[in-house]
C-alpha cells in the first residue's frame, strides 16, 4: 500500500484554473477523501493522480517515486468512475476479467481473482449478466470490483454513489468503508456530499475554486472549521449573522455573545458568526445566551423539527426535537458552539 | 371533448399527408413493380436468364466488394485522427469531407482527366523519370486499371459520407469507457479492439448500409469512366432505357437493385447485430 | 382553491400496471405529496391529475366536477416538471408571458402577473435570461413562476428539486413551502426523498408499485406505519429482525420484547420487528429492554453517531449522540418504539 | 515515457492519414481551381460573361426555390405525422422514405414515363374524359410543364432524406416541452409556431444546407427530363467537359457551384441562427 503526494500540482484549461496550486500527502492505507462543491477541482486532482491528466505545473508521488509523467496504465491504480464507466458490450465478468486478460496472467488466476473480487462485492450471481440487465446499484458493485481485482497500489473512487438513491447510498457507503478497512488499499474518494465524506473519511480535505480549504479529521473540520466556507460546507447549512467584535465578546445587534479574553487588537472588527441549526436550543442550557424571536415555519422531519425563527428581522433555523409551544419563543446558544470569522478574509478567528 | 373524437384529431389533421403517400409515393413504385413483372415474355424473366447477367453480377460486386470496406477503414482511422484535438483540427476536417461539395459526375471528370494518358499522373511518372511511356487507365483493353480508377473516384467522394456516420459514433462513446481502459492499461490497439469497434458497430453497420444503397446506385461517374464496357446493376438501368428504349427489362434491372440493396440491408443487419446493450 | 377527488383511477401502459385503483382526496388548500420509490406510480397520477395522461379507468373529479376527459390546457392547472421544461429558445419573461398571451389576456395584465410572479420568486434581475445562463436553482424558481403566473387552480410539482445539490434543495423546500402557506393553492407534490416529503406535506400517500400504501400526515406514517414497505421508506433506513409472537411478547432471539396485553390468537405468529436507528439507545432508558453486541463499525457524521453492532449475528445500526466505548456495548431499546409486521402480509400488528 | 513524446504519438500514428489528405484529397481539388482560373482568356471570365450565365442562374434558382422549400414544409408535416405512434407506423414511414432507394436517373426515368404524352398521366385523364388530347409535359416549347415535371421528380426522389433530418430533430424535442405547452394551453398551431419550429431551426438549417449543396449537383435528371433546354449549374460542368471537350471552362462551372454553395450555406448560417440556448 502506497503513500501518495502532492506537490504544488496546478492545471488549467485555457484560462480557467482548475486546480491551484495544492499540496497534499495521503498516508499508507488511509481513506481520504476529496470534498467540496461541482467544479472545485477535486475530481481533477483525481484524474491527475490517475494519470488521465497531466498537471500544468507540480509533481505527484507515489511512495516518493515520481509519476507525473507514468502513463495511466503503469501507475497500477483502480478507479470507480461516477458513471461506473461498465463497458456496456461485455458481460460482468468480461468487464472485470479485461484488464487481467490485457495483463497476460494465465487463465487460472484471472478466473480466481474475478470470482474473488466477486464474491467480495457479493455479486457472484450477475457475471453472466450484461450491465443493461443491471441495477445502478449492481453496476457500481461491478465498477468496484473491477478495480479492485486488478489488486491496485491505489483505489480511486470518483463519487461513486451519486447515482444511487438515498437508502442504497447509506447502506453501499457502510460496505465500502468495511471492504476498505479489510483490504487496506490507500484509497482516494472524492464525493460533494459532506455526510457521505464525513461518514467514510479518515481524513477529509474540503476544497473550494481549486484550493485546499482544510484537511483534516471528521472532528477537526466539523468542530473548528478554518474559514467561513468550511463552516458552510460541513454539517447541515449554518445561519451566519453580521457582528462586530467588542471587549466583552462578539456583539449580534439582537445579542452579545460573551467572551472572557478578548485580545484588544480585535476589538471593533467586524465578524460574520456562524451557529449551527442543531447548537440553538429551545430549552435552557448551562453558560447559554438567550435571544427571543418569532416561529415562521416549521418543517416536521419526524424524528426532529426544522424551526425557521424570525429574531429581530434575522432568520435562524433550529433544529431540536421539541416542538415550540406558541409563536414567541426563547432560543439558548452555547458561546463555544459560535463560529466567528472576519468578514473580510473569511478566516476563522479564534476567540474564547 | 369527449375522448374518442381528440384521439382521432392527429389522424384527421393529417388526412393529407396520407393521400400524398398513396398517390405521390406509393404510386410510382407499384407502376415500375408492374412494368419489371407483367409482359410477354415478362421483362424480370428476360433479365435473369440474358447472358449479361453474369457480367454485370461480377462487376457490381466488384466494386462495391473493395470500395466499401476501404472506405470504412479509412473512415475508421480518419475518426481516431479527428478525436484528438489539435491546431487547425476544423480545417483539415472540412478539408477531408470537401469531396461532399462535389458532384460525382465532376468527380469522375476531374479523375478521369488525372489519369488520362496525357493527365497529370502520367506527366509526373514521365517527367520523374519513373515511367518512359504513358500507362493506359482507359479502353476496353484496360479493364483492370478502369476498375482500379472508379475505386480510387468512388473512394475519393464518397468516403467523407461514411467518415461522417463513423465520426458521429465515435464521438458518441463515452470518454469514461475509454479513460476506464486506459486506467486499466489498455493500450490504443487494445482499446480500438475491445472497447472502440464493438461499441461503433451499429455506426457501422448504418454507413455499411447507406454506403451500399448508393454504391449500387451510381451510373454517372461508371458511364464517364468506364464508357459502356464496366457494366453493373445501374448502368443497365440507364442503358435499356434511354439506349435500347425498353422501359419494361430496365424496371426489371431497378427491381433487383432494390432486391439486392434490401438483401444485403438485411446481412448486414443481422451480421452485425449490436453487441447487447450496447448504445 | 379546489377539491380533487380520484376515484378507482388505474393506468395501464401495455401489461405493465402503473397505477393500480387509486382513490385519493386532496383538501382544498392543502399541500399533498405524492411519495414513493421510482416506478411506484407516482408521476403517473400526477399526469393524470394534469391531463397528460387518459386513466385505463376511474374518474378525477376537481370540485365535484369530472375532468378525466378534459384537455390539460383548460383544466387550469400549473405544473412545474421535473427537468423544468423551462423553454430553451425564450427569455425568462416570455418563458412566462406565453401561456398568458395564449390566453389573450391585454398586455398591461401579462406584464403585472409575470413581474408579480417574478418578484414572488426573487428572479426579477432574471427575467432577461436565456436559460441557458440559469443555474439549476434559477431555473427551478423560473419553472415555479410560471406555474404560479397562470393563476391556476392547482399547482402540480414533479419532483421540483431534484435536480438540485443538498444545501440548495434544503432552502429550496422551505421557500415551496412559504409561497404555498401564501398563495394556498391545492398543491400535489411527487418526490421520492421522504425527508423533503416530511419537511413539506401537509399529508403524505406513501406509494408503491401502483398502489397507496398509506395516507396520513407526518406523524401519523412516522410513528404508526401501516406497514413494513411504509417503516422502511419512512425515516433513516430501519433495522428489520424475525421474531415470534409469544404470550409474553415478541421473541427476536437474543432477547424478548414485552408486551402485556397479547391476544390468543397471536401467539405464534411469526413477525418481522423493526427498530429505528434513532431509537437504539446506549444508554440506559426507562421501560428500556437490554441487548449485547459487538461494534463493528461507526460513521461519524461529527453531530451523531451510526454505530453497526453485531448482537448474536444480527447486524443492527443504532444512531446516537455517544461514542461507544470499547467494543462491548449495551443497547436499550422501547417497546412502544417497535414496530411489529406480519411476516407473511407485511401488515402492522397493533400490540401494546 | 517522458511527457513531450507521449503528447506526439498520435501525430505519429496518423501520418498517414495527413499523406492522405495531402495527396488524395487537395490535389484533385487545388487541380480544379487551376483549370479554371488559369488560361488565356481565363475560363472563369469566359463564364463569367458568356451569354449563358443569364439563363443558367434563372433556371438553377427556380429550381432551388421551389424544389426546397416545398420539401421542408412536406417534411415538417410529415414528422408531425410521425410522431403519433399509430399502428402499421412502421411500414408507412419505410414506404414514405422507399424513394432514397430508387437512383435519381431511375427517379428521372420513372416519372418521365408517367407524364408521356402517351403515359400513366395522360391516359387517366383522357380516359376519364377529363381532357381530350394528351397534355405534353416535354419539348422545348412547353419548358414550364418541364420545370413542372422536375419539381415533381426532386421533390419525390429527394423529400425523404429532408424528412430524415426534420423528423430527427422533432424526436429530438424533450417532451417535457411539449408536454408543458399542453398544460399551459397551447393548441397544436401554438405548439408548432412557439415550440416545435424554433426548436427544430437547426435542423432545419441543416436540410437547406444539405438539400440545396446536393440540389447544386443534380444532372442525370434534369438530362432525361429536359434534354438540352433547361440549363443549371451542374448539367453546364457536363456540357462543356463531355460535349465541348473543355476542361477550363467545365472546371469555371464546377468552381461556380462551389462558389454558390458556401455562399448559399453561410446564408442559411446566419439567417437561420439557432435561438439561443436552444439545443
Amino acid at each position: 500500500m502506497v503513500k501518495i503526494d502532492l506537490e504544488g500540482v496546478s492545471k488549467r484549461f485555457g484560462s480557467v484554473i482548475a486546480v491551484d496550486n495544492v499540496s497534499l500527502s495521503v498516508s499508507s492505507g488511509e481513506l481520504f477523501v476529496l470534498l467540496g462543491p461541482s467544479g472545485c477541482g477535486k475530481t481533477t486532482i483525481l484524474r491527475i493522480i490517475a494519470g488521465l491528466e497531466t498537471p500544468t505545473s507540480g509533481r505527484v508521488y507515489f511512495d516518493g517515486v515520481d509519476v507525473t509523467d507514468m502513463p495511466s496504465g503503469k501507475r497500477g491504480v483502480g478507479m470507480v468512475f461516477q458513471s461506473y464507466a461498465v463497458w456496456p458490450h461485455m458481460k460482468v465478468y468480461d468487464n472485470i476479467a479485461l484488464p487481467l486478460r490485457i495483463k497476460k496472467l494465465p487463465q487460472s488466476e484471472i478466473d480466481a481473482r474475478v470470482r474473488s473480487a466477486a464474491r467480495m462485492l457479493n455479486i457472484e450471481n450477475l457475471l453472466e449478466r450484461y450491465p443493461f440487465q443491471l441495477s445502478g446499484g449492481e453496476k457500481q458493485r461491478v465498477a468496484v470490483a473491477r478495480a479492485i481485482a486488478v489488486e491496485p497500489r491505489v483505489l480511486l473512487m470518483d463519487e461513486p454513489l451519486s447515482n444511487l438513491d438515498a437508502l442504497l447510498r447509506v447502506q453501499a457507503r457502510a460496505e465500502i468503508k468495511r471492504l476498505q478497512r479489510e483490504l487496506k488499499i490507500t484509497t482516494i474518494y472524492v464525493t460533494h456530499d459532506q455526510v457521505e465524506a464525513m461518514a467514510l473519511a479518515d481524513r477529509i480535505a474540503v476544497m473550494n475554486k481549486g484550493r485546499v480549504m482544510q484537511v483534516g479529521t471528521v472532528d477537526e473540520v466539523y468542530n473548528k472549521p478554518l474559514n467561513r466556507f468550511v463552516a458552510h460546507f460541513i454539517g447541515s447549512s449554518m445561519n451566519f449573522v453580521e457582528g462586530t467584535i467588542t471587549d466583552r465578546g462578539v456583539d449580534i445587534g439582537f445579542a452579545l455573545i460573551p467572551y472572557s479574553s478578548v485580545p484588544d487588537e480585535l476589538v471593533g472588527k467586524k465578524v460574520s458568526v456562524g451557529i449551527r441549526p442543531e447548537d440553538i436550543y429551545l430549552e435552557p442550557i448551562q453558560g447559554g445566551v438567550v435571544l427571543k424571536g418569532r416561529v415562521v415555519l416549521i418543517e416536521n422531519l419526524a424524528s426532529e423539527y426544522i424551526i425557521h425563527i424570525d429574531v429581530s428581522g434575522t432568520l435562524l433555523r433550529a433544529k431540536t426535537k421539541l416542538y415550540p409551544q406558541g409563536e414567541e419563543v426563547r432560543l439558548y446558544i452555547h458561546p463555544s458552539k459560535v463560529h466567528v470569522f472576519d468578514t473580510i478574509t473569511e478566516n476563522r478567528i479564534h476567540i474564547a | 371533448m369527449p375522448s374518442p373524437l381528440r384521439k382521432h384529431i392527429p389522424y384527421i389533421l393529417v388526412a393529407p399527408s396520407l393521400a400524398y403517400l398513396a398517390f405521390f409515393i406509393s404510386y410510382p413504385i407499384f407502376y415500375t413493380f408492374s412494368l419489371a413483372l407483367f409482359g410477354n415474355p415478362s421483362p424480370m424473366v428476360e433479365v435473369m436468364t440474358s447472358p449479361r447477367l453474369g457480367e454485370v453480377a461480377l462487376y457490381t460486386t466488384l466494386i462495391i466488394a473493395t470500395v466499401i470496406p476501404a472506405q470504412i477503414v479509412i473512415a475508421i482511422f480518419a475518426s481516431l485522427f479527428f478525436l484528438n484535438r489539435f491546431r487547425g483540427r476544423e480545417l483539415v476536417l472540412y478539408l477531408f469531407i470537401a469531396p461532399l461539395a462535389i458532384n460525382e459526375v465532376a468527380a469522375a471528370l476531374i479523375w478521369y482527366t488525372m489519369l488520362s494518358s496525357s493527365g497529370f499522373l502520367n506527366k509526373l511518372l514521365i517527367n520523374t523519370g519513373v515511367i518512359s511511356a504513358p500507362i493506359y487507365f482507359f479502353g476496353y483493353e484496360f479493364i483492370d486499371r478502369t476498375l482500379l480508377a472508379i475505386f480510387l473516384t468512388e473512394v475519393w467522394r464518397a468516403t467523407p459520407i461514411v467518415f461522417i456516420i463513423i465520426y458521429a459514433g465515435m464521438q458518441m462513446i463515452s470518454r469514461d469507457y475509454l479513460e476506464a481502459a486506459d486506467v486499466f492499461g489498455l493500450n490504443l490497439w487494445q482499446k480500438l479492439r475491445y472497447i472502440i469497434l464493438p461499441l461503433i458497430k451499429p455506426y457501422i453497420q448504418t454507413a455499411l448500409i447507406i454506403r451500399t444503397l448508393f454504391a449500387l446506385q451510381v451510373v454517372g461517374p461508371i458511364f464517364i469512366l468506364a464508357g459502356e464496357y464496366v457494366r453493373v446493376l445501374a448502368t443497365e438501368v440507364v442503358y435499356w432505357y434511354s439506349m435500347r428504349l425498353n422501359p419494361g427489362v430496365a424496371s426489371a434491372w431497378a427491381l433487383l437493385i432494390g432486391l439486392v440493396t434490401l438483401l444485403l440491408g438485411g446481412l448486414y443487419i443481422k451480421l452485425l447485430r449490436p453487441s447487447a446493450g450496447a448504445t
